[in-house]
């Protein structure tokens, strides 16, 4: 009884001074907050960008003569290319050091670098979700007279976005975790909140458990909110 | 971007600090917020310009380059003044005499100095003159962290066998980590200065003013001390 | 009643050496065909022969590799020609049905004309409401294509080509992929189609339909019409080896 | 042409000053090469883990009443939740500062660190690969007199190997990426080396373009490779 | 031919108030019925009404939910009876073929009886050649079930299961995935085994086949077996309404 005592005393004595003293649950708050506004601010970025390239890639494949098509289909390859071919770490020190050098404010930097990275993976989900509608359906569309971007409007977009959802739930918990090396760069999130207590305790264990910690409940959190919305949804289809 | 000039600087109400905050008692992080003896010093220079003070914890080998390319108006953060940061970026007056020592476990017999390190992992903070000097250390193996306090937490777990690091962080670190001692030999000697970008003449005039006011009147080693006790 | 339809003698559909490929795989051969108004043309032959190619040439959905396809007395091959326009006047019916399944059966039914401007939403509501009771599924109007039958869903596929008033109607194996049970309502909705005098061109696998509707059976094998003729003689008398083979098997 | 000319010296100064001086080319290739190792072993752990996890969780599903399995299944989930709830980042600091605090080897931390994060993930892909064999496939094989075992192993893993191999390549690219954060435990990878060679240059851009160029050339070289192998693959099937 | 097989009188298969529900959908409502050696069984049915289920229930790739199942003297339902071998005695025939991509049509077919020990690989590879030889495949041996077609994937399918020598075969629409011009070489294996002697049930739709080679019709309808008869007596005066209905619809 008295060694478990003895443990409970000690983990309490540990939270404390991780959590408790000098305030530091403070800057664990902080960095949170810094990490909800980039994931939250990137993903709308990247589900913008990631539209408008999946429009362009899915417009020129099936319009092969279009030269501006052409063009844009190219340069989009590019922007995937250089987003999927590269860390994601390496892409926020090229936007702080490089791109967005006189750029001041670190969150927006972090934001527009996660964005960007971001819409080259919504692209492509994006991309296979409008392949995925049946090509029947463009088909019929088609063969009633509606115009190629009608039949893409009304009839694959509606589609193709519906059965996207999920994935661009799981982006958003993806860019969450991702963001975790933002302290790369100046910026104070909840992994570098961990860093700070952890140097200012010596006591990594409990610095690192409560960030990990935090994340756990964030992320599991939020992947059962998507999944019940989901299912929701699908129930209120009713079809 | 444009160099932040002293009217540059007022016109936007604000002094931004570059610093990397595990490093006391210049600069480690309480009550939630950065704070030290380098900070004492930025609030003098921020209140001798009539602005506020902003600070931005980064890695400190990203401090230069982010001063260079404008992200803020003065890097400090214990920054010893070398000659190839000299090309770089300019330095204000010293502020500061400070010397690299060698941190080991207590009970390690086999590094007693300099020349003991030979073949050994030495664990610094990543680009700082203590990664330079023992990256100069023949057939040593570096282990660069990106703070002294993750070296100093490495070697506590035997991944380092020795940390090189400035004296008074080495202090701190003593003060609350019984299991580790500090060796007599002195690497180096050197100066801390407030780097800010190449050609800011007219910054560089006020943060040099204000340093050697805090000197003149003892305010420095008076902040030195305040923080070595609040270290405990 | 059969013979009232193809009287008329006038060329709705002429095709003139069609030919398309698939990269290296040829498909169809040269086909030279006359559709005239009215004509109910049941196409049959073996899986592969290029039934259903030959079928989506018609209204352009597959681009014929050579050769030339006239409707209503327009080149439609033709590059200037504006295959949207053409193709609201080829109503096509699909073996999978490809209604759009997030859109009611209403809003299936009246998305074309409204969007192409052909009618306003009103005028649009009642043609939908007009043919869904001939079909006998104005109940369903609200409905969305997941909560019907398969043959249901085929009659409402006939009705939303219907709504665009064609001239001609296409279908491809518009049964093959019912349940036996469904296939009747789906031939019967046809049948009466028929009998109004649409003309039609069908591809199928129902003898029996051949048979009764047809004013004119094709035989495709290996991308060309190997033998055509009235359904009587077509049946009584195939002339190839391959039909006969084929007719075998299947009747 | 002397403002040409001059471009393009400066550029040559500054390879020049970024690769030759000091001999920091070979930094760039001691990391490349530990980059390269970590990632490589990281996927074999990864593979296995993966495949154990996958069938103790088919397994389970297919027989609820075994007691063994359910246990074995609930402490998959439990690995795969952790790994996937958190940021890789962190799950390498508690390895290293707090699992793994005695292994002095930190490449080894690294290995096994991102080993088990690819297990988790490496799993989901086997799983969905057996999953994705047709039912029909278990059924004929049951409806032959096979037991469950002899089915899953004859006539269901063979055909999910195959259907994952592409998913494989792709993990062993994601897995490169994400070893870009290794720099934050003391490892010399190959974005740390560019780290070095950035702040003893101080020129961000010549040192993370030179990165980020060597990753995409790997990146987009391997994603090319790999679908070469996998065409191949695929044509020598001869069906 | 046909009296031959029947007259043995011996029970083979017995179901007693067989139940099946998925969740809440109740599909087997309480089925009772002996199948004898030497049947032939032919399900009919519409779409729904269970017949796959039950068909699947009878070598248990569906677990019943109440009732029990013997087979050959055994109750099969029992907690002791070793499934995987009842199986061996149980050939099936899936509407889609499930052949195994992966492997050889040689070792489709002898797999299972090597990895059950039933014989070495050279005595398997010898039963397969005589098989292969009986459905006219024999040169198919070394390729793979790709390169196949519809009709030939089923033959080499009912080989699979011959190979282990089964007391009964279990069909479950073994011609619907065919194209039309294929049934008829499957149907002609499956003639060939019932003249030997073989005891089948058959889902099937069929009705030439149901009425050629069948020895019994068994008409299911919402989970229940609701008419059986010889074949002669049940499409000449089939008795329920439902029936009735369904036989005008399909024939
Ligand atoms: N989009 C396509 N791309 C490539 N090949 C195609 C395409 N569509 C059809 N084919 C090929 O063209 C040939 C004829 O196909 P088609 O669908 O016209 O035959 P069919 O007579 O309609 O057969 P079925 O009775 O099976 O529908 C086949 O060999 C088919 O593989
Ligand atoms: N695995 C399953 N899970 C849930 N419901 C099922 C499952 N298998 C069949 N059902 C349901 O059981 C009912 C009967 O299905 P079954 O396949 O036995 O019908 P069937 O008579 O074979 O029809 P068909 O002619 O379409 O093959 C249907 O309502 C079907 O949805
Ligand atoms: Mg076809
Ligand atoms: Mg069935």
């Amino acid at each position: 009884m008295d060694f478990l005592k003895d443990i409970f005393k000690d983990i309490i004595d540990k939270l404390n001074t991780a959590l408790i003293v000098e305030g530091r649950w403070k800057m664990l708050l902080g960095g949170l907050g810094n990490t909800l506004v980039i994931a939250f601010f990137a993903l709308i970025i990247g589900v913008i960008l990631g539209i408008i390239v999946a429009v362009i890639k899915v417009a020129a494949s099936m319009n092969k003569k279009s030269k501006i098509l052409a063009v844009l289909d190219f340069l989009s390859n590019i922007y995937i290319n250089l987003i999927r071919g590269t860390p994601v770490v390496v892409q926020l020190m090229i936007m702080y050091y490089v791109i967005l050098v006189s750029t001041t404010n670190s969150v927006l930097v972090a934001i527009i670098s996660f964005g960007l990275n971001s819409g080259a993976y919504v692209a492509e989900i994006m991309r296979a979700g409008i392949q995925a509608v049946d090509k029947g359906q463009t088909e019929a569309g088609r063969s009633l007279g509606l115009s190629s971007l009608v039949t893409m409007k009304e009839i694959v977009l509606p589609q193709a976005i519906k059965n996207i959802l999920p994935a661009l739930a799981n982006e958003f918990i993806t860019l969450l975790k991702e963001t975790s090396i933002a302290g790369y760069v100046a910026i104070s999130d909840l992994t570098k909140a961990g860093d700070r207590i952890r140097y200012s305790t010596y006591d990594p264990f409990t610095a690192l458990l409560i960030v990990a910690g935090i994340y756990l409940v964030l992320v599991l959190g939020l992947a059962r909110l998507f999944s019940m919305l989901e299912r929701r949804l699908r129930r209120s289809e009713n079809r | 971007a444009s160099t932040p000039t002293v009217d540059v600087i007022k016109s936007r109400g604000k002094l931004v600090m570059l610093t990397n905050a595990g490093f006391p008692p210049f600069e480690y992080v309480s009550e939630g917020a950065v704070c030290g003896v380098d900070v004492d010093i930025a609030r003098e220079i921020a209140a001798e310009l009539g602005v506020e003070l902003e600070i931005q914890d980064m890695d400190f080998d990203g401090i230069i380059g982010a001063i260079k390319s404008g992200k803020g108006d003065l890097g400090i953060a214990g920054m010893s003044v070398t000659e190839e940061r000299l090309k770089n970026v300019d330095f204000s007056v010293n502020y500061v005499d400070s010397k690299l020592v060698i941190l080991v476990k207590d009970g390690n017999t086999e590094i007693t100095g300099a020349d003991t390190l030979s073949g050994k992992k030495i664990g610094v903070q990543s680009g700082t003159t203590s990664d330079v000097i023992a990256t100069g250390v023949d057939g040593a193996e570096i282990l660069r962290y990106k703070t002294f306090l993750d070296a100093a937490t490495a070697m506590k777990s035997g991944k380092c066998d020795a940390v090189v690091v400035d004296e008074m962080t080495a202090n701190e670190i003593l003060a609350v980590n019984k299991d580790i001692v500090m060796l007599e030999e002195v690497l180096s000697t050197e100066q801390y200065a407030i780097c800010m970008r190449k050609g800011n003449e007219s910054l560089q005039e006020v943060v040099n003013t204000v340093l050697n006011r805090l000197l003149a009147e003892g305010k420095i080693d008076e902040y030195i001390a305040n923080h070595m006790a609040s270290g405990e | 009643m059969k013979t009232d339809n193809i009287t008329n003698g006038e060329v709705l559909i002429k095709t003139i050496g069609l030919h398309k490929s698939f990269g290296s795989n040829h498909v169809l051969k040269g086909i030279d065909e006359e559709i005239l108004k009215g004509e109910k043309v049941v196409i049959i032959g073996p899986s592969g022969s290029g039934k259903s190619t030959f079928l989506r040439s018609l209204n352009l959905l597959e681009e014929p590799s050579a050769g030339e396809i006239w409707f209503d007395g327009e080149c439609i091959t033709d590059r200037k020609c504006n295959v949207d326009r053409v193709r609201t006047k080829m109503g096509m019916v699909f073996q999978h049905f490809n209604l759009f399944p997030h859109l009611t059966i209403r809003r299936n039914i009246t998305l074309a004309p409204v969007k192409l401007g052909l009618m306003d939403e009103e005028a649009a509501n009642a043609n939908a409401d007009r043919l869904l009771i001939r079909v006998g599924l104005l109940e369903k109007a609200e409905s969305y294509p997941g909560q019907l039958s398969g043959g249901q869903k085929q009659r409402i596929a006939i009705v939303r080509s219907l709504a665009m008033n064609p001239k001609v109607m296409l279908f491809d194996e518009p049964t093959s992929a019912l349940d036996p049970e469904m296939v009747g309502e789906v031939l019967d909705v046809m049948k009466e189609l028929a009998n109004e005098g649409m003309t039609m061109v069908v591809v199928t696998h129902e003898m029996g339909f051949a048979r009764e509707v047809g004013t004119r059976i094709l035989f495709m094998d290996e991308g060309i019409i190997l033998e055509q003729n009235t359904p009587k003689e077509f049946f009584a008398n195939p002339r190839q080896k391959r039909t006969i083979e084929f007719l075998s098997k299947v009747l």
